[in-house]
């Protein structure tokens, strides 16, 4: 066992956090880092430049075949990468488009899916959102209704999609409908690519709690996509479904995130003098930190083994890790909301004020990142799910649905 | 021991509910947010007739002499709708402190103008110190022949913007104890040198940066005596502290109900997501939190209105206890909306984003779990 | 609303107290005051002596009426003698003679059974056991298999029992047995009293994880029991188990238990000293302290509640208030648990002692009760069972069972 | 980086797992609890054979000279099948420190011996002052010509009853820091002034009280260097840290896949208790803990092998994680069960125990975190 990195992947990751520490410079105010920023009015020209940048040194999606568009990445060189923008928490494009889409085109696309969709994707030219969710499919997401029917070389699309985070910019979606309305439930389902400037797609936003804008409702109206869109075979969507979910899970951005918040909540607990005394003496406040800390740090080297499994054993491992990604998952996104509130509460009274108080502590940055935690624990598999999968594939339990 | 309402209070309970449901429904406080006021004068001129600013002021001030425990069931009835307004600042803080400490002339003055909805009033007393107490107040008000002159600024004051009268804690006399030598004010918010800005919260609940230059008030409006100014805020803050409790503890319960209905009615996997025992479970617990602290609080605002010793402890506790458990069963009640529970436009966000003010509102959990620590001994 | 007792009252408390404070001088060591304690070899002769002086002023069972041996207490008064009681962790007897098995028999037993079993439950000279669970049949009570097959005058019982704590000193017992074997679950069990002298029982002993001796197992081989021992109807035991289940669960005794404990540590820490500093001037054990005094507070606050709506709406408020006392059970247990693991927390390296060191903190009393704890979070209904029923019947959710 | 063991080191595992469910049955673990000595000698004599004693010593003092993540290997099945003994004591404190710290001679003395089997060793450091900090060190050495002379009581002092070799941790010199002034000295146990005797533990993991009378040793004796003994002990911790945290990995696996088995085989209400979604959550959050804590461990102890400045604080993360973690997997567990998994007879109570003795070593999380504070920069 050995976790030294090789000379040249210090290099690596030495390039990365120069490249970051630059690049985010510019950031706008109270930018928390996840996709709420990422694709804010505010946000998206910002996170279209780094992500530019970042495609010009072959950085941004490092870990795709070179043949379209990658440099041909190992695992391990992308969780450095990962593991660098998570902790500037800089923005690092679309993940759908890099890590659900793209990877899943990888596997089961057409060559032509391939050729027309990778290397806009690695250059950072077009972003992509998922269109899943709908109303009455949520974490049931087999009870989905929208309809897709075949006509002459194209499909027709009718229906309604929610939760989809970042539909108001995204060049392209990749969706599910119903082709077969006759089975029930996953069977009966297509995978399809759809340009989001197709007539008869609307787009309607859906304001986050705190403001903010990342989910959107999409509504198909005869939608017409070419059936050479469609991913996999017809009918067949379900298993390529099962697959996006299970990419690029290992979450160890999102640990080294923490772990810069920490960073500067230490900072800030330093410079800070309430009733005489610094915060950083105060007792109660060392131990919340360090158990912080801590959590993250158990939680980054659970990303390390699914990112070292993934390594090693290829697609395969894809799906016996997947109960480790769930956890990584379910524990990261807790965790995150605990870091936030933990902030907050250290913040005492500051801790309500938002962003446009001038008094409040990083532009308000850390009760917005409290609030949009929130979403972190229902978007992608609430952490129900997620603690379902883990007992389900983890420790053979059981399916309760 | 009775630990029933009375009749009279029953009824009470149930015209606020059903007042509260029409005239402040969700939509309004969704308005109330934006507003720039953040109330609206016909519910509050409604509101003052049905006696509820006066609720608990003697018949000779224009109120109804009930009891400060009928105060608390209007405040739980108010937590339940998130009404938005200065109710808490005008009756809850500044009508108990000068129905409890003011002069018969302060009362007659004040009193008899808070029960008629006349004035609105803002206690202002946090700092950029950032602490509920006594070491947080710096805020000077120095003798000058018949007057006192307010310098400094204060933080995080509800409904200073839109006051006609303030209550303004100020230190008057530094010293060994923090508790020495703080004096209470009634200042006219009209009054040159005063300037309130409401600052962004995750509750848009409308807390003021105050700043005061060179502000005179005349000594006769000293509430209590001079330098002795913390009892009363002590006093003052006890009685809110339930009433924020009590608050919370609508708005717990008005979210437990809320998520109770939604899991029953949101079918995933062909059954109802109530179903599910995992989902019951946090049910089940945020009903355990509510209930535990709807009881505590009960007896720790009755020790309160009573003015009994243990109050002061009991009181802490509560408000400690009631720090956990809002934020705890509206996170739950959110996490079990799924996405929807997320969004602005859904109201368990209006309940979530309130537990936060709630918690900043005296004292937060370790500030009062100190106090806890000495009065148990340690 | 007023919380104030009468003088009468508080005479009463007063006097509770001061015989309770007399009482528990004599106590064996490491007395930490659970049922564990109140049946051990040592502890059985210490309660005895304690409750017959409590009956002998007729506090041991003053709730029942006068005319069975009781002293026509309210509840209230009750409540009084509980939380005394709890709070110098005193014995007071057998919960399930006291508790379960007397107020049935007040309510659905015959004179003949009242007259025979209540006056010395009364005088503290009989103690009961309940025999219900059985191997198979733990929180799935209504699986019971052990069965009674009337001859003549009497039933005939055969089974095996489990989890009787004190059936070792039990002078009776109340116990389930299936009468009608052909229809199921629930229906066809009675309720019977029997001698635990009768010939064809054995106890045996199941010690507990620190060694107490709480538990037992009963075999029932040809016990043969008198017609007239059964409670209620045949084949309608389970109408009348509920009810047993249902009485005095205001819990309030154990969080005056839990408040002496956070005295008594308070004590300790104020007058301990290690590494320089007298424990109570750490900030960390300060919080702990002050949390546990807060949730005990809380749970005294909701006891208080079920015992005044049982108070105020009789035998259709147990009914009504069942939620709450599962409430308070769970809360409670869990509670009591914390309390003893922040007992152990603070002693640090000592907190590992147990009885027969003499470096160990209140003679092991904190681990011991931190082991039994676990007992009381699956004794008399689960902690899962507890939230089942406040889910089913305190919101109306469906049943999952 | 390579996170896989070598096969070499997975066939260790795979010999170590067969042989202890084998030789180490729970009859055999509940015997040694009321066992006075509190291993068995055939078992000791086994390891030894095996190689077990000298794994990570070189082949010249009759070791194997496997790398300290063997001996993590080796730790982490001992923790799954709850070992009894002074393994821990003998090899992973006084060998690593031995191995570490000592002189050629000593290593040619000792070393060869815990190797070959033929000597049991002790690890003498904590005192009733009751902390693994260097402050608490207060047995003092005074030296006397060529000798030492050792005065004072050592508490919580696993396996001294049956040492025949200690290693005492000593104070030589007072001073302003307490980690100046520590001296490391073996101790021939059946020196004339020792007295150990076990005191009951809830894991009855055969904890004493030492008390030295006058206890004399030559200077020879020292390990590491006079007075700056608290080096050595730091070193030594880290590693026994690591190894204390994998066996609690181990114990906290056998605890989920005996959960794991229980409530797939245990029917209630006609079902697995398995198929109760609150059962699953529960041991969801059983699986998590143990994973993110074996993989935290296993960093730490490579970093602690390879001596690595940044073990420090993840060897005290890790072992703070794991006080966490361990109780709480337990617990679950017990409660999984049900009321089989609280009496003495079952296997579940036997690890449940063990998690308190655990929390113990080398520092609660308290300690830890304050540690840890200091390391991230407050």
């Amino acid at each position: 066992m050995d976790f030294k990195w090789t000379p040249e992947q210090e290099a690596m990751k030495k390039d990365f956090d120069d490249f970051f520490e630059e690049a985010m410079k510019g950031k706008p105010a109270a930018w928390v880092g996840g996709l709420e920023d990422m694709f804010s009015e505010e946000g998206f020209p910002f996170t279209k430049m780094v992500c530019s940048k970042l495609a010009d040194k072959g950085w941004l999606v490092g870990h795709y075949p070179k043949e379209y568009g990658g440099s041909g990445w190992s695992i391990l060189e992308q969780l450095i990468r990962a593991e660098a923008a998570g902790y500037h928490h800089a923005p690092t494009g679309d993940i759908f488009g890099i890590g659900m889409c793209g990877p899943t085109l990888i596997v089961v696309g057409t060559e032509e899916q391939k050729k027309e969709h990778l290397p806009p994707i690695c250059r950072g030219e077009r972003y992509w959102c998922q269109g899943w969710s709908e109303p009455n499919a949520g974490s049931d997401l087999a009870a989905l209704t929208t309809r897709a029917v075949r006509d002459g070389d194209d499909y027709i699309i009718n229906g309604q999609k929610t939760w989809n985070s970042g539909a108001h910019i995204a060049d392209w979606a990749f969706m599910l409908a119903r082709t077969d309305p006759e089975t029930k439930r996953s069977r009966g389902i297509s995978y399809f690519l759809v340009d989001m400037k197709s007539p008869g797609i609307t787009v309607v936003p859906l304001i986050s709690m705190d403001g903010s804008h990342l989910y959107n409702e999409t509504y198909y109206d005869d939608v017409r996509v070419p059936a050479r869109n469609m991913v996999g075979e017809e009918n067949q969507g379900w298993a390529v479904t099962r697959m996006t979910m299970n990419f690029e899970r290992s979450g160890v951005g999102g640990f080294a995130g923490n772990m810069a918040d920490i960073k500067e909540l230490v900072q800030f607990c330093k410079e800070t003098k309430w009733n005489g005394k610094t915060l950083a003496e105060n007792p109660l406040i060392r131990s919340r930190l360090a158990q912080l800390a801590i959590e993250t740090e158990a939680g980054r080297a659970l990303a390390y083994r699914i990112a070292w499994l993934q390594e090693t054993g290829g697609m395969e491992a894809i799906a016996t890790t997947a109960w480790m990604a769930s956890s990584g998952k379910v524990y990261g996104s807790e965790l995150s909301q605990r870091v936030a509130a933990i902030a907050e509460q250290i913040f005492g009274l500051y801790g309500q004020l938002i962003k446009g108080s001038k008094w409040a502590p990083f532009s308000g940055k850390y009760i917005a990142a409290h609030q949009m935690s929130m979403g972190g624990n229902i978007a992608a598999g609430t952490s129900e799910i997620q603690r379902n999968m883990i007992a389900w594939t983890g420790l053979g339990l059981p399916r309760t649905i | 021991m009775n630990l029933d309402f009375t009749e009279e209070q029953d009824m009470l309970r149930t015209a606020a509910k059903d007042f509260l449901t029409t005239e402040c429904d969700k939509t309004m406080v969704r308005q109330l947010e934006e507003d720039e006021k953040g109330y609206s004068p016909e519910l509050w001129k409604k509101m003052a007739d049905l006696g509820w600013m006066g609720l608990i002021f003697p018949e000779k001030y224009g109120g109804t002499e009930m009891d400060f425990m009928s105060l608390i069931i209007l405040c739980e009835e108010m937590g339940r709708n998130i009404l938005p307004g200065p109710f808490f600042s005008t009756v809850v803080l500044c009508g108990n402190a000068i129905l409890d400490s003011g002069t018969d002339v302060q009362k007659d003055e004040y009193l008899t103008k808070i029960a008629s909805g006349d004035i609105i009033m803002s206690w202002v007393q946090t700092e950029p110190t950032n602490t509920w107490g006594a070491g947080g107040i710096e805020v000077k008000a120095v003798a000058d022949k018949d007057d006192f002159v307010i310098n400094g600024t204060k933080l995080f004051v509800a409904d200073a913007h839109v006051a006609d009268w303030m209550i303004v804690v100020t230190r008057t006399k530094g010293g060994a104890k923090p508790e020495d030598g703080v004096t209470l004010f009634l200042v006219d918010a009209k009054s040159p040198g005063i300037t309130a800005i409401p600052q962004p919260t995750v509750g848009m609940d409308k807390l003021c940066e105050v700043n005061f230059k060179d502000v005179k008030v005349p000594k006769g409006n000293i509430i209590g005596k001079l330098d002795k100014g913390w009892e009363v805020v002590e006093k003052t803050l006890l009685k809110a502290s339930t009433c924020k409790c009590i608050e919370s503890v609508g708005a717990m319960q008005a979210t437990v109900d809320m998520t109770n209905a939604y899991i029953k009615d949101r079918v995933q996997y062909g059954r109802p997501l109530a179903a599910f025992q995992v989902l019951q479970f946090d049910m089940a617990n945020a009903l355990i939190k509510t209930t535990t602290l709807r009881e505590l609080t009960y007896r720790a605002a009755w020790e309160a209105g009573e003015g009994l010793p243990e109050a002061a402890t009991d009181v802490a506790m509560a408000k400690s206890w009631m720090n956990d458990t809002f934020y705890w069963v509206v996170e739950r009640g959110v996490q079990l909306h799924g996405a929807i529970g997320t969004t602005r436009d859904h109201d368990m966000g209006l309940y979530y984003r309130r537990s936060k003010c709630a918690e900043c509102q005296f004292g937060d959990s370790d500030f009062l779990k100190e106090k806890i620590a000495k009065d148990i001994g340690l």
